[in-house]
């Protein structure tokens, strides 16, 4: 699709908003960027907040931060219908199994065995985000740990990049209720348990950089913008652009109790929610009023048809 | 006997799915083509196919649009309720019969015309599901021989409504004729019931509430529309989407408009708050159970000073109930939407123009007032089709209301989102991206925070910033519309009430005038009260407030909102489902009037 | 200088995180433990760690519970808000100071007292994490020799807190000691606040409402448990989890409870529904927000007459507002919650004890009524320390309600779900897979429904369910608790208040009366009102309805039920999310007493 | 666990309730079973009502039926967390891809390039909520056609007799509203595209029959209660017990635009619900007073405990 990608060279995008639901997480847009505007929603339902936002707005790069009580429990049906408008939003979990700011108890993120400081044991099945994000055809999906800026910086720039939902699920221990032995978002047991995908490094479009790397060591994933992602192998080769690859890496990690760290799945090429909508270039938000009501002459055709019963008339409904 | 002209009432009872819809609206149309004022009621049940539904035609020469609550003529096609439909005609009346259809024995004094309609729509067509459907044609054909239709007002209905499809209106063509040929060759008229041509409808629309909120939303500028279906709110997107994509498009066919068909219903409302909050002009429809669902975010938006238009076009009954008959029994819910102390401005359309003002008018007070606007319809307002004076061009611009523009923003030592500068109690706010001075950011939450957005818990500031809002309500008094008010020099019994009910209103005042008891009548058209109420409520012994819900929930508004004169403000309840008919309010105002018992249960505090 | 002996407050200002709470609760309990009445509320932000918090004692010897609105003695550890706290104490008060902490120059006024606080938990432990926690009990030491807290009180108090923990036991007695010693040999005491040993706290607990709730649910035999964590509700089902865990497992460790943490308030509530239908005794407990999104449901559950107990702590704001204050904002969102004509029972407690009772006494009235009961506490009532009598053993056995046993079953001809056989509105049920009986099986759903629950669409039938709903209600008021009543034989002027407002209420009218003002009170129990409140109100001339809310919820829901007297009745409204003091509800008693305007402005009809 | 099933076999199980939620297809349980209890809910909140039932009593046999609306756009959330938690309820979706009695708008399993019967195209991504299901760790997960009864009365046959949640997907074309060409939820779209697993048979516990197939072509399935599944072989092999060969099979057949119909995935050996709530085996409706309230020297072992400063209180909490 280049001329989406042209489109979205000359179009200015403008720096936050930052969102945000309820929780410790979700507090985080208040400690960075006080020079764009912040929301700070209701609790599970900063997706429908950033959908308006952005359907308002096509020229904000929104940023949103959720907690995984935010995003896998209350959150999680508008979550899914997020990915699947695809709407175009930085969507970043700050994952510790918990509710932090209610001090401690289990989110759906916890997974199977982990306990609270309290000694309870979790017995359900944790929600994976990264695999039903996947699943729901999410374009850009990675999962990082707060602990390994190195991988998580390149990856914050990428999802920024692309121009659908991307979701970062980044695993961040929570001191308080969550770093003690039993726990499986503790840093010790994430430290233990960290299996990377890939080293990688991100090149913006404007740096016209070479890169030079050995052949079939790093696969180059160019992003609508013209930047690339390099993803520098690791191990065992990991092909980031196979959703059927991703799904099954993901399930295998599960069985194996490895938590796969990078970028999972990257498709940049997808039907950008504006596209969905074929909205104009201007902001709905700054449309001047001739373009947003109709001439008289307009009003006048409806109204003849409705003296002339051409107009249509409410169909009788259900429930 | 006395011919009874241009005055009674049409009741069509079929089943739901079985095609009766163009039958019903060709014949509406035919009526109000004759010139005779004419109003048409859609009774149907929750369900796609096989239930019974009804339809209701009233032709009134003097122009009285409400529910009748008497049938002066039914159309029985429906065999599982044929007895009950028979049975609902009273002495004097007429029954059209379906004849493969058996009924109890009909009294002496109905007249009973029985159509072989089986027989007639055969020679027609010989495809089962098509004869199903055109059968009611038919009834049509009978019923413009018998009330006196003339047959070109018909076929131009028909054209109308079926112009597009040749093959479809030939049929019905066929059928229509053939049950007025039958029909003049084979009955004799006996009845009273007759049509004439007047001149009451020149010039006038037909249309139904939800389609004139549309054009009212597009018409004030409309640019991000949310929803969920809901019965009966649906309709009212589904016409604006086909506004829209008609005559919202630019040349390259690129949309100046976005609908979202949202997950749920606080999916809808949360992305209303988002494009609201973003500078779009943002609306969703709903009904009950949706807004039940928005509470939260609906006083997030209240305290977070968001613009947002929500239509509730309300029914009756929770989620599982009967979410096709209407109602007005989510004001007092909607009124403080949301937990905590929570006040919400409502607008309350009483007839399809007003729908069409409304649509525009949410807008502008929603951006002046930063807040969430509610614009109450309801299932009778918002489904049927009314009778009105076409909806004229707006006059003014929008009011986008208090946004700073970047050169005001350059020109402010610095931006305080949540200060009243101006001692109405809204404040200026910027909106991200569209304000390029990063001077203008801010943080956006519900309560929590001071003037200038901070976040804080100190008790202080947060007492004032709710006095503020307290006051930015009573900015909302001087902005909403006001009501009508019909004095009587005579009277000394006033009338209140809202929405839809106003139709029986005019109907039951003529009633009442003519029974000896003049009355004043205030129709309401927003929350909260502008001062007339006041002034209304003072000049009458006793007022009586008529609304469609169990609970009398605008009289204990009224009563509220004046203390002093609680005692003599009554309640007239009407709570069927069935849109409000004046002889019920008549009969029961009539009623209270003349029952001490009931003056003392009110002195006594009893709402009902 | 005069003593002031056991009625006076200390505020500990101190950070959020940084342990103060040990040190804050044995100083309670040792004040306790004295005999002195006292109370303890906690002043905590939205926050886990590093946002200002305080802790306030209050030791009266009349008993007064209520927050002070004076503080006394202050103790400043927190570097941040050090300035306003030490302003907050006026002439003659007492600053204890972690001599650290800059201030600025205190007036000569003012008892100030700087405390070495880092050099002495420096011996006492190298742990610089424990130094931080510890440090707390160090002003513990200081108070207790200032004010004259017999050392073993302190000990025992310890003991009692942490005796599990021997280690941290230890840690804490040096630390404490080391307070005590140093202001033993370096402090002279100048201020008058001293406390001495009483009799008034013998037998006598210290107790929390959530805690107290909890205690009355595992007594009212509660089976299914729901909950979303939300402040400050999340510790009545921790509480009760605690509880349950203890005494409700068999000899098996099998449990006879479900808790059951669910994804969200929507779907917490649908499970005490579904719980409730099936005939368990459930319940859930949550706040604003959750309140918000379980409107749909609640008015479902009113509809389908499922009998279903739901805890409101309330708190202040929106979704993201000041979830750690104290507020009674919900009620009239509570009492109409979910869209349409709905109407829900509400239980009042305004005690430990009575969240307690009421704990039980939902659940008897949830089956009774057949419907969703709320028990509205409070964050001030919830989450903070009260003093009372210890809880009696229920009496009595539990009810049920009308539930059908399968020999009563048997017996009947056919069974009517929905039919009012007694005359009290409230029909008669059977429980899937409990009535073995088939005859019993009935479908449920909202509305739409006759008395034999088959579906239908009649207005006549849905007005005629409508109407037995109502007469339920009515029923309700006779079953519901009554209010407690003091009347005052002097008195001209009324008071009516509810839930934790009665402790500022108790002691303002202590203050009215010694400023020559007798009331007479009434504290509510229950919502729909008894009889009580009208006798009340007729007995005064003027009523002054006192609450936490912005917009005098309960005065205007007075003023309903009694139209004929709602311009006598007035609005004193507290909301700065701090609990309510007398101080300040007797100061606008006496305004709007002595202020003609005020009169004006209310006969007016003006709420506030 | 032998211990559960033994349990199992001799708890007693009444038939129903059957509940749904709003939709036409959530009318079905007024349709039939008019001898057991039923429970028309609100819209997408069915599987909060199942779970607070069956915590109420563990001897009701639950039937759930839904709508795709009814679970995959307004209930999505509760449909996953109902399945997260394992609530034995035999979840039946009647999926047409549009919400008909609201009048055949979309829902969120309206497959991409669907259309409606005005002619709108369908553009987002559908959600398969027998994906979801496995994803979420569900024992047993199928999907089948409302025209095909042969394959969908063992499917429901088995369900029962599975111990947790079973969910069955089951495509039931609208005839009013998506029954036309353009929709890939009509009649002729399905039996087009559908793609059996395989041909199934259910042998009860109770019938003590020996079947006789063919090594190799048949799978046999023991669910806990002790009756069989058998499942035969038709074309390709296909293992029902892996869940890493479900997702992948179902990623597969999306891609192949093919619809796979049959058991997708079973594992019956799951900790059911009532085992993770440790329950009494009493129904909770059913407990006696005695056992729901404590003795009286247990509230006063307590009141002393608050006497002293024993007793626990509220923590502060956040948010
Ligand atoms: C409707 C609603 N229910 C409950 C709450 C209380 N609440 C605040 S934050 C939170 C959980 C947050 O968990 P998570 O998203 O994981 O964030 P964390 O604090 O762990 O970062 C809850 C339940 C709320 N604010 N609103
Ligand atoms: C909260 C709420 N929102 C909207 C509705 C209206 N509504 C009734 S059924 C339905 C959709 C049903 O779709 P589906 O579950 O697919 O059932 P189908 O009719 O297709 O079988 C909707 C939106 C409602 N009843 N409640
Ligand atoms: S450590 Fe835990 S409790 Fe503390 S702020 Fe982080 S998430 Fe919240
Ligand atoms: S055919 Fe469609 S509209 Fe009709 S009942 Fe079935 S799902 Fe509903
Ligand atoms: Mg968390
Ligand atoms: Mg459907």
């Amino acid at each position: 699709m280049p001329r989406l990608r042209a489109q979205r060279h000359h179009r200015r995008h403008h720096p936050g908003p930052k969102l945000s639901g309820i929780g410790c997480s979700s507090k985080t847009p208040a400690y960075f960027l006080g020079q764009s505007h912040g929301f700070n929603a209701v609790h599970g339902r900063m997706p429908s907040i950033a959908t308006g936002v952005r359907a308002a707005n096509r020229e904000l790069l929104l940023i949103g931060i959720s907690g995984d009580g935010d995003t896998a429990s209350i959150g999680l049906g508008q979550f899914c219908h997020l990915v699947r408008r695809n709407v175009p939003v930085v969507y970043i979990i700050e994952n510790n199994g918990v509710y932090g700011l209610t001090k401690g108890q289990f989110s759906a993120t916890a997974d199977v065995g982990s306990t609270m400081k309290t000694g309870k044991v979790n017995e359900l099945m944790p929600i994976d985000c990264c695999a039903i994000a996947i699943q729901l055809g999410c374009g850009f999906v990675a999962r990082s740990f707060s602990g390994d800026q190195k991988q998580l910086r390149p990856l914050l720039k990428a999802a920024f990049a692309h121009r659908g939902t991307a979701v970062i699920d980044v695993i961040s221990p929570c001191v308080t209720f969550a770093d003690h032995e039993g726990s499986t978002k503790s840093y010790a047991y994430v430290k233990e348990h960290d299996a990377p995908l890939h080293a990688i490094d991100f090149v913006p479009y404007f740096e016209d950089i070479h890169v030079d790397y050995e052949p079939g060591s790093t696969h180059e994933v160019e992003m609508p913008d013209g930047s690339r992602l390099l993803l520098k192998k690791l191990g065992v080769e990991y092909d980031a652009t196979s959703r059927e690859g991703a799904i099954q890496a993901l399930e295998q990690a599960r069985r194996e109790q490895k938590l796969l760290t990078g970028l999972l799945y990257v498709e940049p090429e997808q039907m950008p929610f504006e596209e969905d909508l074929k909205l104009v270039e201007t902001p709905l938000a700054a449309l001047p009023l001739e373009q947003a009501r109709p001439p008289k002459s307009v009003l006048d055709e409806i109204m003849s048809q409705y003296m002339t019963g051409k107009g249509l008339s409410a169909p009788a409904g259900g429930g | 006997m006395k011919s009874v002209v241009n005055d009674f009432s049409i009741q069509v009872a079929t089943v739901n799915g079985s095609g009766s819809q163009t039958a019903n609206s060709v014949l509406l149309r035919a009526i109000f083509q004759m010139g005779v004022p004419v109003s048409g009621k859609n009774l149907f049940p929750s369900n796609i196919a096989g239930l019974p539904t009804w339809f209701t035609i009233r032709a009134s020469r003097d122009g009285y649009l409400a529910r009748r609550r008497e049938t002066d003529v039914i159309v029985v096609m429906n065999p599982e309720t044929a007895a009950e439909d028979v049975g609902s005609v009273g002495a004097g009346g007429v029954i059209v019969l379906n004849d493969s259809i058996p009924v109890p024995p009909v009294p002496e004094d109905r007249f009973v015309y029985r159509v072989p309609m089986k027989s007639l729509i055969e020679p027609i067509t010989t495809d089962v599901r098509l004869r199903r459907l055109v059968t009611n044609m038919i009834y049509v054909g009978v019923l413009g021989e018998l009330l006196g239709i003339p047959e070109q007002e018909v076929e131009k209905a028909l054209d109308a409504q079926l112009g597009k499809k040749p093959k479809a209106l030939a049929l019905n063509h066929a059928a229509v004729r053939a049950g007025w040929e039958w029909a003049r060759q084979n009955l004799t008229k006996r009845d009273p019931f007759r049509l004439e041509r007047m001149d009451k409808t020149a010039g006038k629309i037909l249309i139904d509430g939800n389609t004139a909120g549309a054009l009212g939303a597009m018409m004030g500028g409309v640019s991000v529309v949310t929803w969920y279906p809901i019965t009966p709110s649906s309709s009212l997107v589904e016409a604006l989407i086909g506004f829209l994509e008609r005559h919202r498009k630019d040349e390259a066919g690129r949309a100046t408009f976005a609908v979202i068909q949202a997950e749920d219903e606080i999916a809808a409302i949360g992305m209303v708050l988002g494009a609201g909050w973003a500078g779009a002009r943002a609306m969703t429809s709903t009904s009950g159970p949706g807004l039940s669902l928005m509470a939260e975010f609906c006083g997030y938006g209240y305290y977070a000073e968001i613009p947002a238009v929500i239509w509730d076009i309300q029914r009756i009954g929770p989620s599982t109930g009967l979410p096709t008959r209407t109602s007005q029994a989510d004001l007092q819910f909607v009124y403080g939407l949301s937990h905590g102390d929570t006040k919400h401005p409502i607008l309350l359309p009483g007839s399809v123009r007003e729908c069409y003002e409304f649509g525009m008018k949410a807008f502008d007070l929603a951006e002046r007032l930063q807040t969430p606007v509610f614009v109450l319809s309801d299932l009778d307002l918002g489904m049927n089709n009314w009778m009105s004076d076409p909806f004229p061009y707006p006059e003014q611009k929008w009011d986008r209301g208090k946004v700073l523009s970047d050169e005001a923003l350059a020109k402010l030592a610095k931006f305080e989102r949540y200060r009243d500068v101006d001692g109405d109690g809204i404040p200026w706010r910027t909106l991200p991206g569209i304000n390029k001075d990063v001077k203008g950011a801010y943080f956006t939450r519900g309560s929590g925070h001071d003037e200038a957005a901070r976040y804080t818990e100190s008790p202080e500031t947060y007492a004032r910033n709710m006095e503020r809002l307290a006051r930015k309500f009573e900015t909302a008094r001087k902005l909403v519309p006001a009501p009508d008010v019909w004095e009587d020099e005579r009277a000394e019994v006033g009338l209140v009430a809202f929405g839809s009910t106003h139709w029986a209103m005019v109907e039951a005042r003529d009633q009442l005038r003519a029974g000896g008891l003049p009355t004043g009548y205030l129709l309401l058209k927003a929350l909260p009260f502008t001062e007339h109420i006041a002034r209304f409520v003072k000049k009458y012994r006793r007022v009586y407030v008529v609304e469609q819900n169990r609970d009398g929930q605008m009289c204990e508004l009224v009563r509220l909102e004046l203390p002093a004169d609680a005692a003599r403000v009554r309640s007239v309840r009407h709570f069927t489902g069935m849109p409000v008919d004046a002889r019920s309010v008549t009969e029961e105002i009539l009623k209270q009037e003349g029952a001490p018992a009931a003056e003392r249960r009110v002195a006594e505090g009893v709402t009902r």
